[in-house]
Parts: structure tokens; C-alpha cells; sequence
């Protein structure tokens, strides 16, 4: 077990490993607790940038268990897998230091935390995955784990989102379970190869293929949120900040996004499944579920509902830009996948701030907060222009590169869906923080907590504010030597290739 | 024909339909066998003087088939743990023997143990063997149960217990013995196998008898430790 | 037609009376009853089929078989009388409860 | 010679059925457990007849003698049980009633609608 | 260390164990723990062996075949050793904590040990025994024993339920020894392997097989004959209701799965797609009667039926994919019903009643348990990484290249219907409940061997392919006619 293959599983174990002992940790050993998550979550990151540099040089690591005769549990750090463990590992560092915060005083935290810990080992292994059983299983994984998080609080509201997530979730891992063995008695194999390994496949099987297509997607459509499947995402607020958070803004949905990638392009190749006729049918639903999810967010009044419809859109633009088969169009997706997941997780931050300091839930309760929380609601407001995609904010770059690659490839309509749902977007985030700032504060607050001289506990603070840099430095230094486009298009050269 | 039955003649006919086809199919299923079939009869004979015995079924089952007679002494014994866990009723104190039962007694119970142990011997060339004779020593032992007599209960404990499983722990301690000198499981050496079938044999009727005899009364005896 | 096929039929014949007796009967006692009289159907039909050449001994392995039956059978019934003698002590009936087929 | 010997299997193999018909079907139990030992001892002889002597024997002392013991033993218990004495079952039974379904007393009956009401301590 | 005959003191071990536990009561739990661990040792011996020289051929008593008695030990018999050697272990384990300090009493703790040890025996002679007559004796040893352990639980239903399963058993062995009288006086001999050779169709052998299997199947207690099964091992006391559960409903589908393959190969494909037929509407009535139960204990007997249902699809499928899988699923189910039953068990000893209603924050209060019947939950449902999505992937690879696809189907429905029952529990388990209750601490012992059992059900998934080359050896499968 040299080094090369044994780097993607102590990536994985850096989180399964804290998680296990964490749930065996009695509730009053706080200190204990935290220390052996920060120590989990920095040595991930040690270990991701170790191994960034590996990839970046042409080093190749993979980790290969036997699970079938045939079949291998296969963990491979490939330049787009790269994408989604750098994301998920920075975040899972932020939203950790955020959840002992949050969480300080409540019941049930080595539980929460232990749960914590698998969902993202369960993250990580869906982004690593380098076969698609692999992948079925560390998605299959992820909903185990994030059920115990969502019915965490123990009340009848939370029990039933709960029951509803399952069903959503179960039923989808189903599909793309009978996808993945199907497409295995037809194939033969299921490693992830660069441009897809079905193009061989001789004619007869073309219309399974697509029907294979269809089940893969529908499957991995429930965690991406893409309508009709999405109706789980909302009911899933009910559960602590921090879930909503990491979970259902970051991990989880872009665990289905990243899943649809992976199919278009590693399974089905981008020629063929262009060929197959199946990516024009995919792009609509994307485009439908982008203004669908823009629309319902602008009538919810709960804050972190319209966060979660707002993200049911955002996540969308990522399987758009896969689905215009366009290699420019391709970049703005994959940027997108990190945009995303950065602006995102500063507005449920904010909001989970608001929540815990000063009881608000509602937007209509808001009128006046920027006075009482300037920090939180700075960040909130750089956030919310990210996803506006006001031009220096990384929100920005994925759009000008999704309307670019859209034209590039003679998809017009692309350009009027992007628009339109740049307005929605103006229109439901824009009173919020027009309330925010210039309304006065009605009196007093729902539930007002002092923290003494600054505005809430440090631990809550400090994490919006970093992410809300981020989207600012993900905007400005967008095409600097290392950054994140030029990691994209090298990912798209790979795919793309003339 | 209770009410219930009225209303269930219809199921009752058809079951009777149902169970006339089985009994046809098994019946054309029996005749169709081959009329002349000598089965295993041949290569019994032909190794009956290596088991040790002369009678062909004691030699089969003491011998060919010991691991059957072993695990169906096993079945016995677990039949007398189920009816000792469930302990279903306490013993009930018979009414005294009248005058004739205990005449009865008293001159038949000696003779049976006599023929116990004459079917006992002759089992090895004749019609008898350890489970006639354990039989036969159970009939001895119900006489005396219904008498009213009951072991002491000083013997009512480990010793009982001990009798219980005689027949067959000797069988799994001369198993295990024939292992240890280098042949197979339950592989006699032919020298002495008719005597190792008669000891095996006499713990077995002996173990027979008793089991037999505590399953007719039920109960497990209340003292003993 | 020899004996060995005519015993061998009523070893059948008794076989399906205890299986109607075993699925009519409710009281517990005739459904033990039944079961041994199955029980010796089948061993009729054993030891019959074992006679079949004419003249020659039968063949004994059929026979060690029927033994092994036969103490089998008497250890279930005695297992069966104590269990339905606590099936009356526990419910009160000798017969078990309708079970409506679930 | 062959003709006796068919007349006597087929009686024989008749009476069998017949006698386990009758056992098996009788409304009274004693008379049931009666008629189970006669039938075992007629299989004892139906043993002999297909020269299997050893069987008859186990039959003989096993199949009818204690079986028939045990059987009659416990039909002694049930009654015994439900408040008739021992004795009662040695002596002819009492008329006809029906003696298939024992009328349980009122303290059984109280006893067999015990509802579950889940409060039960052993499992 | 492999010329020693590991077959005999597999199977004399345990009887010699339950015969001491019968002889010295008071020492009964110790006597019985040591004679677990001295089996399980045994079978890793007798592992060993089979995977250095192959399938093990022993003739009792020294007089091969036709005469005496052989013991065959293959792949297929070595997997089901194992999975008896680990979950009897566990369950001594468990029951040591469990008739202890239960409300048992002393008296009751006495006679499960001889009886749980004879069950032993029977289940290793039954695993090894290669003799359809020998096959007949284990099977009734086996059947007393567990009705024995049944009734140990001494509450009417339990009761009531032991005796209608003391019935059934006595016909199912009836029927089978009818089949096994049939076979004998067509072929001469009742030796697997002798009768593989000798058997062609015939009126008798259609009759034989018809008895046979019918027999078979009310003891594994398929669809429409597998209505004593939940009154027996839900009224049973946990550590048997597991034991049924998992091993000895199991015993009467290996010799099923035994003759299928080796004395009935000609069995035509009609008789397959009967039984893949009875084997799914078992997963459906058995999935949907799970899901309408209100008595935790229940809920998993009804679940038993729907998991039985699985294996047998395995017959129509008839290619060796489905037949690993179903063997794998075997085993998943197994390791994974134990734990859920002990589970369920210690939540009975803990708050005296078992209504999932009203399991009131039993993860918060029982962890270890709750842990146990999630993890034993995921297994059931075949949700990866357990044994069960092993089993679930291999059934449904067989099921889509034989094209057979609505055998899939029935997989897939059925794992739909026990994710809705275990999350059903799972659910409850974390709301509170109105009716607070008075609670006992469960001992330390149950809980953990509940958990290890769970976690056993987990790594299934993650080496399987070591178990499947097991399972290869001796080649049992590739006798049999389609595939």
C-alpha cells in the first residue's frame, strides 16, 4: 500500500476515523470534541493540498479494494474530482468552526457531530469515486447520513421532513442503482474513463442506453434538486443552520450535480450522449428548474426556504452548462459548482446568525437588522450580489461564461433563461437587503441574545465573513495562474478533445 | 357434526377431492417401482461378518448406520429436556394401587426387567436389540410409576441424570476413542466389534428405558440439585 | 400384485387419512393422533417396498430405518402431549386459537 | 397356499384403514386413544407378516404400548385439569355428550380473553 | 494440523457440550460458552482444511456410500458453518447476558443451554451430512429443538405458537420422509451423490421431488405456508427468535437448494418460476404485513417472510450470479436479523414492552441498540455498504442478463417496503413519546453483541469477494441444468 495509493483513503479516513470516536465521546467533553474536529478538518486540508499539487504535476493516486469479482471500491483523485473535495474540504472546515458555535448548550451534539463527520466522508467519497458502484455507494452513504441530521431536533416537524427526504432519496438511489447494474451487464465495466466508455457499444443497444440515461439522471436529479424531484430541499430547512448549510446548499445537492457530470462525461462521453440526443431534453429540465426554483423563492416569507428554493436554481446553472454541449458553456458550469457552494453557504451562515441571535425567520422581520449585525449583514449583502452576479463576485464569471459558451454553441435561447433569472434573482434577494439596511428596526427583536460588545459570538461570525472574501478573491483572481478557471478548462480540454 | 362443521362441508369436500388426487398420484407413483429391487440387501450381507453382529438390522443400525441411531438418541434425550422445561403439570398423586395392580406389579415388573435384558442379549443374532429392550424396561418402569413408586431423591439428581444420558454419552466416548486410535468416526475394528455393540447397546437400553419411563410421568423430579 | 405393493398402498392410504384427520380435526389430541398414524403409513410404505423380491430375506436397511422412525415419532408425541397439556394450562382450550391466515 | 395368504393381506390391509379411520374420526376421545392401540398392535401383526420382526417389536412395545400409555396418561391430565377426577376416565364414559370440545370453566374462559393490553412483562 | 477429522468434532463438540451443560446446570452458562467458542474454533479448522484440499468426502464408520453414512463438506456447506459458528456465538454471547439477569429466574436458564447445543449439533450434522435420510433425523432434531426454545419463553402465545410450529414441523418431515421412501426404493440407496447418478425421471421421482420440496417449503415457511412462522419467533424469547430467524429456517432451504441442484436437475423450468412466484409474493405480503404491525418483534418476523421470499428467486434466475446472490443474501440476512432481533430484545428488557409507537428517544437512551437495529436496518434494505446491497447487486445482475427483469422488480419493491418499515422504527425511535415509562439498564453484553452482529452485517459488504471464492469450492452449482 505505497503512498500513491494510499493518499484518497487517508483522505477519506481524516474525517471517518474523528467521526467514529466522536460518537463514543460523552456530551460533556466538549474540548475533546472540538479539537479532534478542527484536527480532522486541517488535516483533510493538509492532505487535499498535498495531494492538488500531486495532480496538478501529473500524479497519479488511486486506492483499489476489491467489493465484486469484477467490480473494485475505487478511489481516484482525477483533475475533476479535485474540484468538489477542494470545495467540500474548505467548507467542512468553516461550517465545523460554525456548528460549535451554533450548537453551543444544545442536546445530542457527539451525535450530531459523529453524523457530521460521515456526511462528509460520504461527500469526499462521492467526489473521489473513480467507478460508478463506487459512487453508488458513497451516494447511497450520504443519505444515511444526513437523515439522523435532519430529524436531529426530535419533533414531529422534523420527523416528517425527515420521512419525506427518505422517500425522495431512497426511491432515487433505487433508479440509479437499476441504472448502474444494467449499464454493467451491457458494458462490462463502470470505471470512469475520459471521454466516456459506451461510444463502443454497437447499435442495438442505443435504446436501452438512453433509457439507462434517463434512470442515471433521474436518480441523481433527487439530491440536484432538478423539479420534479426537488420537493424534499425545502422541508429539509426544518433542521439546524449548520445542515442546511454545508449539507443542503453544499454537499449534498452538489453531490447530485456532480453525479450528472460525472454520467455526461466519464460514462456517456459528451459526443455521444450528444449524439444520443439525450443532453437537448436535459438542458430544458435545467432551464425549467432555474426558473422554476427562482419563481417559488420570490413568494416564500421563512428566510432560509427562499435560500433553499434560490439554491434549487442556482444548482441547476451547473447541469445547464453540461447539458449545452459546449466546451466553454462546460467551464461555466464546473466554475459554477464552486461559486456556488461559496456564496451560498455565506447567505445560510447569515441567516442561521439571524436565527440564533436575534430569533428571525422571516424576511418581513428583518426591517432594520443591518444596524443591530453590520458584519453578518455585509457578508450577507456580498453574498447575495455574488448570486445576483454583479461583476466583480465570482457569481459573475459562471454566468458571463455560461451566456459565452451558450452563443459559442448557437444555443441562444440559453441567454434569455440566464437573464431572466438574474432579474428573479434581483427580485427576491434586493428587498431583503433594502429592508435590511435603510427600514428602521421595528422595536425589539423576536428573541435578542447580548454578546456583550460584539455583535454575536465569534465563532458565528468569523466564518460568513470568510466565505464572503472567498467569493470576492474567487471573483477577482478568476483566471490568475492557479485559479479555478484555468483548472476548468483544463478539466474541458480533457473532455473536449477535437 | 358440530354447527362448525356444517359450515365448513364445502372446504371439507374439496379437501377430500384435493386429498383423493394426492393418494392416486402416489399410489400410480408406489406401483410403478420396480417389482424386483434387492436395495442394499446384498452389501449388507455381504459384510455382516465384519460388523460383528449377525443380525442384518442390529448390524445396520449399530453399525453401518450408527450415526443415525446416534443423533436419533440425541432426539430422545432433547425430547426429555422439552418435556422437563415445560414442566407442564406438577405430578399428580395417583389414587394407592388397588389390590390387583399392585399384585400385577409385583410379579410382572421382575420378569419384564428379565426379558429386557434376554431381548437385550439376543439382539445380536435374533429379532431384539436396544431399543426393544429399552422398551420393554420403560414398560417395567410405567408399571411402577403408576404403583406410586417414585425414585428416592437422593438419586433424583446427578445420578438420574447421569443414568439419562448413559446410552448416549458411551456412544460418544467410544466414538471418540476408536478416533484417538487412528480409525474413523464410529469405524470398529472388526476383532472386537460385536463387544463394543453390546456395551453401546446395554447403556442405550438402560438410558432407553429411563427416558421413557420420566417422559410417561411429565414432570421433572422436584428435588435434585 | 404382490403384498409388498398391496401394504405398500395402504401405507399411502394412511398416510392421506392422517393428513385429513390432521387438517379437519381442531382438538389437539386428534391432530397428535393423526400425526402417528402418518407417521406409520409412512413406515408401512418403507418396509412393505422392502419386500419386494419374493423368497429372498427383505432388505434390512429399510427396517433400521423404520426403528429410527419409530423412536423419533414416540419423542415428538411425548414433546406434543407435554406441549399441548401447557397449551391447555396457558389458554384454558385444547385447541389452538383460529388463526386468521396472515 | 398364495390365495389364504392375498385374503389375509387384504383383510388385514383393510382393517388397518378401517381401524384408523375409526380412531381418527370418533367422537370420544378415550374411545380415539383405544382404537390408536389396537391399531398399532394390528400394524405390529402387519409387521410380521412382510418378515420384519425387530420392527414389530419396536412397534409392539413403542408404537402401541407406550404411546398408548402416554396418550392415555394425558387425556387423564386434560380432564384431570378442567376438574374431573382421574377415575372417571377408567369407568365407561358418561352417555354421549360430546367430549370433543371441552367446555372450559369459567375461570379458563376469563383466562382465554385475556386481551393483550401489551402490559405482559416476559416477552 | 489438516489430517484431523474436523467434520466428526463439528458435529460431536456440541452434543458433548449439551450434554454437560445437562449434567451440571449451575455451570451451565460457562460450560455452554466455552463449547461455543471450542465449535467455532473447530470450524475455522474445518475451513482450512476444505480451502487447502478441496471438498472433504468422510464415510462414517468406514464403509463409504451405499452402506454407511458419508459426511461431504464443500463451499456451500462451509458458508453455512460459518454463518451457524458466528451467530451461534453470538447468541450464546447474548443469552449469557440475557437469561441471567432476565426475569428469567435460574430454572429456565438451565434448560436453554442443552437445548441451544443440541440445535447446534443438528444444524452442523444438517450442514454436513450428505445422506437424505441422515438429512431426515437432523432435520427432526433440529425441529424439537427449536420448538423446545420456543415454548422456553413460557407466555400462551409463545406457547400456542411453539405447538402450531411443533405440527408443522412433524408434516413438513413427514412429507420429506415419504420423498426420501420413494427415492430410496427406486435408486437402492440414499446417498446424494450415488442418487445424482442413478436418478432419471420417473413417476416415483416426480412424486419423491413433489413430497419433498413440498415438505421443505413448509419448513422454511414460504408464502403460503409460513403462517405459523410469525407467532413462533415473535413470542419466542430474543436470543431463539434470532436463532429461528436467522439459522433454522435456513437448514430446510440449503437441503432444498441441495436436492434442487444435485438430485433434481431435470426439475423443469416451470417448477422454477412456481417458486420464484411463491418467493415474491412472500416479499410482498411479507413487506406489506411488516409495515401494518404495531409490535417491534413482529414487525421483524414479518420481515423474515419477505427476506425468505428473496432467496427463493434465486430458482427461475438459475444462473450462478443468482445463486450467490442468494446464498450471499443468506448470509447478510443472517448476520443482520440477528442483530435486529437482540435489538429488539434489549429493548423489551428495557422498557417492558416492545410497541414501536412508543420507543420514546431510544436512540438518546439506548444508543448502542438503536445503532444496532440502523446498521441491521441498512442491511435489510440493501442500501451499500452492507451484505445485503452485495446480495440485492448480484440478484439483479442475474436477474437483468437472464432478461428476466421483473424478478429485479420484486427486489427492488421489496427493498422499497423494508426501507418504509426500518425507517418507520428508526423514526420513532428518535421523537419523543407521550407515554414515559419506567426503564431497566440492559446489560453491557447485550447491547455490544447486538452492535457486533450489525457491524458483522456491514463488513459483509466490504469482503465479499473472499466469501464468494469460498463459496466456489467444490463447485456445487455448476451441476445444475440451465445457466
Amino acid at each position: 500500500m505505497n503512498w500513491d495509493a494510499a493518499l484518497p483513503l487517508l483522505v477519506l479516513a481524516s474525517s471517518l476515523l474523528p467521526g467514529l470516536v466522536i460518537f463514543f465521546l460523552t456530551e460533556e467533553r466538549v474540548a475533546t470534541r472540538t479539537t479532534l474536529n478542527l484536527a480532522g478538518a486541517v488535516l483533510k486540508l493538509m492532505l487535499v493540498g498535498v495531494m492538488i499539487w500531486g495532480v496538478f504535476h501529473g500524479a497519479h493516486y488511486e486506492t483499489r479494494l476489491p467489493l465484486l469479482p469484477g467490480l473494485d471500491l475505487l478511489l481516484r483523485a482525477d483533475s475533476l474530482s479535485m474540484l468538489f473535495v477542494v470545495l467540500s474540504s474548505i467548507l467542512w472546515l468553516v461550517t465545523t468552526v460554525y456548528a460549535v458555535g451554533y450548537l453551543e448548550g444544545s442536546p445530542n451534539r457527539s451525535r450530531f457531530f459523529g453524523f457530521f463527520s460521515l456526511c462528509v466522508t460520504a461527500t469526499v467519497g462521492v467526489a473521489l469515486a473513480g467507478n460508478l458502484i463506487t459512487f453508488v455507494l458513497f451516494y447511497e452513504l450520504l443519505t444515511l447520513a444526513t437523515y439522523p441530521l435532519i430529524v436531529h431536533r426530535g419533533t414531529d416537524e422534523a420527523r416528517r421532513a425527515g420521512r419525506t427526504y427518505l422517500v425522495y432519496t431512497i426511491a432515487g438511489g433505487t433508479l440509479l442503482l437499476v441504472g448502474t447494474v444494467w449499464l454493467y451487464t451491457l458494458s462490462g465495466t463502470l470505471e470512469f474513463t475520459a471521454r466516456g466508455f459506451l461510444s463502443g457499444l454497437d447499435a442495438t443497444h442505443h435504446w436501452s442506453l438512453v433509457v439507462i440515461f434517463v434512470l442515471l439522471v433521474a436518480g441523481l436529479g433527487v439530491k440536484a434538486a432538478l423539479i420534479p424531484l426537488h420537493g424534499w430541499l425545502p422541508q429539509a430547512m426544518v433542521a439546524p443552520a449548520p445542515v442546511s448549510a454545508l449539507l443542503h446548499a453544499v454537499a449534498v445537492v452538489k453531490a447530485g450535480a456532480f453525479g450528472i457530470v460525472r454520467v455526461v462525461y466519464d460514462v456517456y462521453g459528451m459526443q455521444f450522449s450528444a449524439s444520443l440526443g439525450v443532453t437537448l431534453p436535459l438542458a430544458i429540465v435545467a432551464a425549467a428548474t432555474i426558473i422554476y426554483g427562482s419563481m417559488r423563492a420570490l413568494f416564500q416569507d421563512d428566510l432560509k426556504r427562499r435560500l433553499a428554493f434560490s439554491t434549487v436554481s442556482q444548482v441547476a446553472y451547473i447541469v445547464l452548462g453540461i447539458a449545452i454541449a459546449g466546451p466553454i458553456a462546460a467551464v461555466g458550469g464546473l466554475v459554477h459548482l464552486v461559486h456556488q457552494g461559496v456564496m451560498k453557504i455565506t447567505l445560510f451562515f447569515c441567516a442561521g446568525n439571524l436565527a440564533e441571535t436575534l430569533g428571525i425567520h422571516k424576511v418581513s422581520e428583518m426591517n432594520g437588522v443591518g444596524r443591530r449585525m453590520p458584519w453578518t449583514m455585509t457578508a450577507f449583502t456580498v453574498g447575495v450580489f455574488g448570486m445576483i452576479g454583479v461583476p466583480p463576485l465570482a457569481g459573475f464569471i459562471s454566468k458571463w461564461y455560461l451566456g459565452l459558451g451558450a452563443l459559442d454553441v448557437g444555443q441562444g435561447w440559453v441567454i434569455f433563461i440566464l437573464a431572466g433569472s438574474s432579474l428573479l434573482n434581483a427580485a427576491y434577494f434586493l428587498p431583503i437587503l433594502y429592508a435590511a439596511w435603510f427600514k428602521a428596526p421595528a422595536g425589539t427583536w423576536p428573541a435578542e441574545r447580548s454578546f456583550g460588545r460584539r455583535e454575536t459570538a465569534w465563532a458565528l461570525l468569523a466564518p460568513p465573513l470568510v466565505t464572503a472574501f472567498l467569493t470576492l478573491a474567487l471573483g477577482l483572481l478568476a483566471s490568475a495562474p492557479f485559479g479555478l478557471l484555468q483548472w476548468a478548462r483544463f478539466i474541458t480540454r480533457l473532455e473536449y478533445a477535437p | 357434526m358440530t354447527e362448525r362443521g356444517k359450515k365448513q362441508l364445502p372446504f371439507r369436500l374439496l379437501l377430500v377431492a384435493l386429498l383423493f388426487v394426492l393418494t392416486a398420484g402416489l399410489g400410480y407413483a408406489v406401483l410403478t417401482l420396480p417389482s424386483q429391487a434387492p436395495g442394499l440387501s446384498n452389501p449388507v450381507v455381504a459384510n455382516l461378518e465384519a460388523s460383528g453382529v449377525s443380525n442384518p438390522v442390529t448390524a445396520v443400525l449399530l453399525n453401518f448406520r450408527a450415526y443415525d441411531t446416534l443423533l436419533e438418541l440425541g432426539v430422545l434425550l432433547l425430547a426429555l429436556f422439552g418435556v422437563w422445561s415445560l414442566a407442564a403439570v406438577p405430578e399428580c398423586r395417583e389414587s394407592p394401587p388397588g389390590p390387583v395392580l399392585d399384585g400385577l406389579s409385583r410379579l410382572l415388573v421382575p420378569w419384564l426387567i428379565l426379558v429386557a435384558g434376554y431381548l437385550l442379549w439376543a439382539g445380536a443374532h435374533a429379532p431384539g436389540g436396544a431399543f426393544q429392550a429399552g422398551s420393554v424396561l420403560a414398560a417395567a418402569g410405567v408399571l411402577l410409576l403408576l404403583t406410586g413408586w417414585r425414585l428416592d431423591t437422593r438419586f433424583s439428581g446427578l445420578p438420574l441424570r447421569m443414568s439419562l444420558v448413559a446410552g448416549l454419552g458411551v456412544f460418544v466416548v467410544v466414538a471418540v476413542v476408536l478416533i484417538l486410535m487412528g480409525g474413523r468416526l464410529l469405524e470398529y475394528p472388526p476383532s472386537f466389534a460385536g463387544a463394543l455393540i453390546l456395551l453401546i447397546e446395554a447403556a442405550a437400553t438402560l438410558s432407553i428405558g429411563m427416558t421413557l419411563a420420566a417422559l410417561f410421568l411429565g414432570a421433572r423430579p422436584e428435588a435434585g440439585p | 400384485m404382490s403384498p409388498a405393493f398391496l401394504y405398500a398402498l395402504v401405507g399411502v392410504g394412511l398416510f392421506t387419512l392422517g393428513l385429513y384427520a390432521l387438517i379437519v380435526h381442531a382438538h389437539l389430541l386428534r391432530k397428535i393422533l393423526a400425526i402417528n398414524v402418518m407417521a406409520s403409513g409412512v413406515f408401512l410404505v418403507l418396509v412393505a417396498l422392502a419386500a419386494r423380491t419374493q423368497g429372498a430375506a427383505p432388505d434390512p436397511v429399510p427396517h433400521a430405518m423404520v426403528i429410527t422412525g419409530i423412536v423419533v415419532a414416540v419423542s415428538a408425541t411425548a414433546l406434543a402431549l407435554a406441549l399441548m397439556l401447557r397449551v391447555r394450562a396457558e389458554t384454558g382450550r385444547a385447541e389452538l386459537a383460529e388463526e386468521p391466515l396472515e | 397356499m398364495t390365495l389364504l395368504h392375498w385374503a389375509f393381506d387384504a383383510v388385514l390391509g383393510f382393517s388397518l384403514l378401517w381401524l384408523a379411520w375409526q380412531a381418527l374420526a370418533s367422537p370420544d376421545l378415550f374411545r380415539a386413544i383405544v382404537l390408536f392401540i389396537a391399531f398399532g398392535l394390528l400394524m405390529a401383526l402387519a409387521w410380521v407378516r412382510l418378515d420384519a420382526p425387530d420392527v414389530a417389536l419396536a412397534e409392539a412395545a413403542i408404537g402401541a404400548g407406550l404411546t398408548g400409555a402416554l396418550l392415555l396418561t394425558t387425556l387423564a391430565r386434560l380432564d384431570k385439569s378442567s376438574g374431573r377426577g382421574f377415575g372417571r376416565t377408567l369407568g365407561h364414559p358418561s352417555g354421549g355428550n360430546n367430549r370433543d370440545v371441552i367446555h372450559p370453566s369459567k375461570k379458563e374462559t376469563k383466562a382465554l380473553h385475556k386481551k393483550d393490553t401489551g402490559t405482559e412483562v416476559h416477552d | 494440523m489438516s489430517d484431523i477429522h474436523w467434520p466428526v468434532i463439528v458435529i460431536l463438540l456440541p452434543l458433548a457440550g449439551g450434554v454437560a451443560c445437562f449434567l451440571w446446570p449451575r455451570r451451565s452458562v460457562l460450560l455452554g460458552l466455552l463449547t461455543a467458542l471450542g465449535v467455532v474454533a473447530c470450524v475455522a479448522g474445518l475451513g482450512w482444511q476444505v480451502v487447502e484440499q478441496g471438498a472433504q468426502r468422510y464415510a462414517v464408520g468406514g464403509w463409504g456410500a451405499p452402506l454407511g453414512i458419508d459426511l461431504y463438506a464443500d463451499g456451500l456447506s462451509l458458508l453455512m458453518l460459518t454463518v451457524t459458528a458466528v451467530v451461534g456465538l453470538g447468541i450464546s454471547v447474548y443469552s449469557s447476558g440475557y437469561f441471567e439477569r432476565a426475569r428469567y429466574g435460574q430454572d429456565r436458564a438451565r434448560h436453554f443451554w442443552p437445548v441451544w447445543m443440541f440445535l447446534w449439533t443438528a444444524l452442523n450434522a444438517l450442514f454436513l451430512s450428505a445422506d437424505i435420510f441422515n438429512l431426515y433425523v437432523t432435520l427432526e432434531l433440529l425441529g424439537l429443538a427449536a420448538v423446545v426454545l420456543v415454548a422456553l419463553a413460557g407466555g400462551a402465545d409463545a406457547v400456542s405458537g411453539a405447538m402450531r410450529y411443533l405440527l408443522v414441523s412433524l408434516l413438513g418431515s413427514l412429507f420429506y420422509l415419504l420423498g426420501v421412501a420413494l427415492l430410496y426404493h427406486s435408486f437402492g440407496s440414499v446417498d446424494i451423490a450415488i442418487l445424482a447418478e442413478r436418478v432419471e425421471p420417473s413417476p416415483a421421482v416426480w412424486a419423491a421431488m413433489g413430497l419433498m420440496i413440498a415438505g421443505l417449503l413448509l419448513k422454511t415457511a414460504l408464502f403460503p405456508l409460513h403462517f405459523w412462522l410469525p407467532s413462533a419467533h415473535a413470542s419466542a424469547p430474543a436470543p431463539v427468535s434470532a436463532l429461528l430467524s436467522a439459522l433454522v429456517v435456513k437448514a430446510s432451504f440449503y437441503i432444498l437448494l441441495r436436492l434442487w441442484l444435485e438430485i433434481f436437475p431435470f426439475a423443469n423450468a416451470a417448477l422454477a418460476q412456481l417458486l420464484g412466484l411463491l418467493g415474491a409474493a412472500a416479499v410482498f405480503w411479507g413487506g406489506f404485513q411488516a409495515l401494518r404491525q404495531t409490535r417491534l418483534k413482529m414487525l421483524i418476523a414479518y420481515s423474515t417472510v419477505a427476506q425468505l421470499g428473496y432467496l427463493f428467486l434465486a430458482f427461475p434466475l438459475a444462473s450462478i450470479t443468482g445463486w450467490t446472490g442468494a446464498l450471499y443474501m443468506l448470509l447478510s440476512h443472517a448476520a443482520a436479523k440477528t442483530a435486529m432481533f437482540m435489538a429488539a430484545g434489549n429493548t423489551l428488557y428495557f422498557g417492558g414492552h416492545d410497541r414501536i409507537a412508543d420507543l420514546d428517544r431510544a436512540v438518546q437512551r439506548m444508543p448502542l441498540t438503536m445503532t444496532a437495529f440502523a446498521l441491521a436496518g441498512i442491511s435489510i434494505m440493501g442500501l451499500p455498504p452492507s451484505g445485503g446491497f452485495i446480495a440485492k447487486w448480484l440478484l439483479l445482475e442475474a436477474a437483468i442478463r437472464s432478461g428476466q427483469w421483473w424478478w429485479g422488480g420484486v427486489l427492488i419493491l421489496g427493498g422499497l417496503l423494508s426501507a418504509a418499515w426500518v425507517f418507520k422504527v428508526v423514526g420513532y425511535a428518535f421523537t419523543r413519546s407521550e407515554a414515559p415509562h419506567e426503564a431497566r439498564a440492559v446489560p453491557a453484553t447485550m447491547e455490544w453483541t447486538a452492535l457486533l452482529m450489525a457491524v458483522l452485517a456491514i463488513l459483509l459488504g466490504l469482503f465479499a469477494p473472499w466469501l464468494l471464492a469460498l463459496l466456489e469450492i467444490g463447485s456445487p452449482f455448476n451441476r445444475e441444468n440451465a445457466g
